[in-house]
């Protein structure tokens, strides 16, 4: 399991990583941020493969992944 | 929570991403979908990756990434328009050790700085370049750049970029191959994970030339401004695709890296 | 003491190094000095001309209005710069370039034929030696002896084979300057 | 005593700044101060320093700019066209309040000019250092042993007021040889300033070398900051010399060269008659004008002499502040004016009451 945080106030809604999405799990939120964007959110977090596709192409920087540890012992 | 402090991992999470320590806390300013936070966030990873950020200092010129010294989480020195490289050239020269890269556009870097950098280049400046381009004057609102293409509309080129009025493009990564001095020289894009990847490898060969003493280093990134080209960042992206690639073909054009290894 | 002396001459007659060379003197037996070049842009063939302003204390001026004293290597020198001598000053010319006619008959001159003497002690580059050798016996600033230690200092070491002729040049200079100031004076 | 050498002008500014740490020299070739370039490039590699001939003189000063952020004790030397060049740079080290020593060897202008002695940068010099609220802290050293000196003193200087210090003179003083005592060179402090760039090492703080200040209340303040180092510095290093007679009817105010051609006109028009003082100035920014304005309540007339078309002058006269006339003597273009033709207007002036 993947854990996707994308940080809404920093976010500029430019859409880059809903395109690049392999999973097609991103879209842009209906809500305003503070700075006045729509936000990129994640609508189905356990289809994430950590494959950082969306990481790649943030220019805001504003998306980190972490996968969960006992999801990652079972893999091993 | 602020980005640098989220932490690598914790007890039950590892970290597959997280925000790179050589960036700092400050949300860049550039446009939604502007690549210059691609290329911010590609070298502050080559930084922290090589392990070098105790000793690197930015030179932030003047353009769009003038606060570039808000950004990147080292010592900074912000430089006149151009003179980025010769500011370079004094850090390099009274110190050594230091690691230094000026992150220029095309219109510091191509037009009023071409002097300061090609020079830097014959010098065999052991410093890197990061040469942002994006055939428009940003900062001050579209105007044609050096590198603006032929027939390309601007805010001065009103009917599109013609001979008679702008004359031609202007390819730098290809002057700068004609140099000795030059040890790491290639121009990538990031419109594209696989771009955004290899434009990567290229910043931390750059780097690595400059450790390694190996002289000159300068990778041209192809950029998008969706703002002036007035078009949404993903319109911009095929644009650059089309357009733009034919007049800058991506290629790597200098890697004395291999001959080191 | 004030002593202003001026010189004038074609680039490569040595005037340059006349002038250093005196100011060198000054300064080893304890005198101030200053010497200021002047050479026109041609790097070579061009005119050149120096001040030296020697002086017990405080130079003061390095630039001369009208010097008391002048050493003028040829004609286009003289031509140039005899008249902005003091009335009542000295002029060192070189005869063999400048002749021996000059319009002026409020000042001493005093005419050596240069060339003719650098030739006869053996090197024709010594022109400058022997005006410099002139003027230093009209002088009492510095000593001849004074100028042969500066001489030391000023060429380099590697030239140092060139010593005896320049000194040969300084004495017959300095003989041929006494013996044209005699009948006159 | 150490030993006396004859030595140029030109020769003597590097000289003294090697002497007195300097290790960094850009620079791009000009005349009449190329000696300085020469000799940089001959002797800083034997004492562990580093010469680099830039492309430009814009090149030149923004390596200046890049070498001081970095703490480094670093010069350059231009003349006129130069300088003006150089201008930019000039205004992003005060911004980025840096020290640096520039050394300008004045000649002939506007334009190319020619290669003459001239005094018609002493605007530039003064109120220049390019656009901005900031100036440079100008001196004129009048000797080939001043230039020496004031050069060497010049490091200190600006690192005290982090602040580029010019080292006016002109193409006679560049030219001219002269006795000079030269001391032992030393090395400038090891010890890198606290503001100093070259890699937030040892987990200190980052540096940031700015001189843009978005926010205008903060640029305020930077400028004012600017403008207390150089009210600090109106307290501690004006400079300034006097010859001549002790109850003057005539006070002649000149720098640099004018000011040795003025100290013989001085001492020869007392001798006829008219009793006659030099003042001159050797800081220019800041400007000693509390020493003017008190000569100006004590004598019939000042004559200012410089070569330039009435520049010096300001100042003179800003100190004077009306209190007695001041007349203006100049030469410009690479001329010069002799301690004869001063002498004689001196005891004209005199003999007019």
């Amino acid at each position: 399991m993947f854990k996707v945080i994308i940080d809404a106030s920093r976010c500029k809604g430019c859409g880059l990583c809903v395109h690049f999405c392999p999973q097609d799990i991103i879209e842009l939120s209906d809500e305003l941020n503070e700075a006045g964007y729509h936000p990129a959110h994640i609508i189905s977090e356990e289809e994430c493969t950590g494959c950082k596709m969306c990481v790649l192409m943030c220019p805001d920087v504003c998306i980190d992944i972490y996968k969960e540890i006992a999801e990652a012992a079972v893999n091993d | 929570m602020s980005r640098a402090t989220v932490p690598d991992s914790t007890d039950d999470t590892t970290a597959v991403y997280t925000y790179p320590d050589s960036l700092t806390e400050v949300p860049m300013r550039y446009c939604p979908g502007c690549t210059h936070g691609i290329a911010h966030r590609l070298v502050a990873e080559v930084i922290d990756e090589l392990g070098i950020q105790e000793r690197t200092v930015v030179i932030a010129t003047v353009g769009c990434s003038v606060y570039a010294y808000e950004y990147f989480n080292t010592d900074a020195v912000q430089a006149a328009h151009g003179r980025g490289p010769a500011v370079a050239t004094g850090i390099k020269r009274t110190q050594p050790d230091t690691l230094v890269f000026t992150y220029q556009g095309d219109g510091d870097l191509a037009s009023i700085g071409l002097a300061e950098v090609m020079h830097a280049a014959a010098r065999a400046e052991n410093f890197t370049v990061i040469f942002i381009n994006n055939a428009v004057f940003g900062m001050t609102q579209g105007q044609m750049a050096p590198t603006t293409l032929m027939g390309q509309k601007t805010t001065t080129t009103p009917r599109g970029r013609t001979l008679q009025q702008g004359g031609h493009p202007l390819n730098i990564c290809e002057l700068l191959a004609t140099i000795p001095g030059v040890a790491y020289l290639a121009r990538e894009t990031m419109t594209a994970p696989k771009y955004v990847l290899r434009a990567k490898r290229s910043i931390k060969k750059a780097f690595q030339a400059q450790m390694d003493e190996l002289g000159f280093s300068l990778v041209e990134l192809v950029s998008t401004c969706p703002t002036w080209w007035r078009m949404k960042p993903l319109e911009a992206f095929k644009w650059l695709e089309d357009e733009m690639l034919s007049q800058y073909p991506l290629q790597v054009f200098v890697d004395k890296t291999e001959q080191n290894d | 003491m004030r002593e202003e002396v001026y010189m004038a001459g074609m680039g490569g007659q040595g005037v340059l190094l006349a002038g250093q060379i005196l100011a060198q003197a000054a300064m080893m037996v304890g005198l101030e000095v200053s010497y200021f070049p002047l050479y026109s842009p041609e790097v070579r063939g061009g005119r050149a001309t120096c001040t030296v302003v020697i002086a017990n204390d405080q130079v003061g001026s390095p630039v001369v209005g009208h010097p008391a004293m002048m050493i003028l290597m040829d004609k286009i020198a003289v031509n140039n710069h005899l008249d902005r001598l003091r009335p009542d000053g000295l002029v060192v010319v070189n005869s063999s370039l400048a002749g021996e006619e000059f319009d002026r008959d409020d000042i001493t001159t005093i005419t050596i034929p240069a060339n003719d003497i650098a030739i006869d002690v053996g090197s024709e580059r010594a022109v400058n030696m022997v005006l410099l050798g002139g003027y230093v016996a009209m002088t009492e600033s510095v000593s001849l002896a004074d100028i042969e230690q500066a001489l030391r200092e000023v060429i380099p070491e590697r030239h140092h084979s060139f010593m005896p002729v320049n000194i040969a040049a300084l004495h017959r200079g300095a003989q041929a300057a006494m013996k044209a100031i005699s009948p006159t004076r | 005593m150490t030993k006396r050498k004859l030595i140029g002008g030109n020769e003597a500014t590097a000289e003294g700044a090697i002497a007195a740490g300097c290790r960094y020299f850009f620079g791009y070739p000009i005349t009449p101060q190329n000696k300085i370039p020469e000799y940089m490039s001959e002797h800083l590699p034997l004492v562990g320093g580093t010469y680099v001939q830039a492309e430009s003189e814009v090149a030149a000063i923004n390596m200046l700019y890049g070498a001081a952020a970095t703490g480094a004790w670093a010069m350059t030397s231009s003349s006129s066209p130069g300088i003006s060049l150089m201008q930019e740079g000039l205004s992003y080290m005060i911004g980025s309040e840096l020290p640096c020593v520039v050394v300008n060897m004045v000649r002939g202008g506007p334009g190319l000019g020619n290669i003459g002695p001239a005094q018609s940068d002493y605007w530039l010099a003064t109120r220049g250092a390019g656009h901005g609220d900031g100036r440079c802290l100008t001196f004129a050293p009048y000797s080939v042993q001043e230039l020496y000196d004031l050069t060497g003193e010049a490091f200190t200087i600006a690192q005290r007021y982090r602040n580029p210090v010019m080292i006016l003179a002109d193409a006679i003083l560049a030219n001219m040889k002269e006795p000079c005592r030269l001391h032992e060179r030393r090395d400038h402090p090891t010890q890198q300033p606290q503001w100093a760039v070259g890699g937030a090492r040892d987990g200190r703080p980052r540096n940031i070398i700015n001189s843009l200040y978005v926010d205008l209340p903060e640029e305020e303040q930077v400028n004012l900051r600017i403008a207390r180092r150089y009210a600090e510095a109106a307290q501690n290093e004006v400079r300034l010399a006097e010859y001549g007679a002790d109850k003057p009817q005539i006070l002649l105010c000149a720098y640099g060269i004018a000011a040795r051609i003025c100290q013989t006109a001085a001492q020869r028009a007392t001798q006829a008659g008219v009793p006659t003082r030099l003042l001159r100035p050797i800081s220019l920014f800041p400007f000693p004008a509390q020493t003017i304005r008190r000569w100006a309540d004590c004598v019939e007339k000042i004559l200012v002499v410089e070569l330039s078309l009435g520049q010096f002058i300001e100042d003179v006269r800003l100190a004077v502040e009306g209190r007695c006339p001041v007349e203006l003597m100049g030469r410009t273009g690479g001329m010069v004016m002799t301690p004869e033709e001063v002498t004689d207007r001196i005891v004209q002036m005199g003999q007019s009451d």
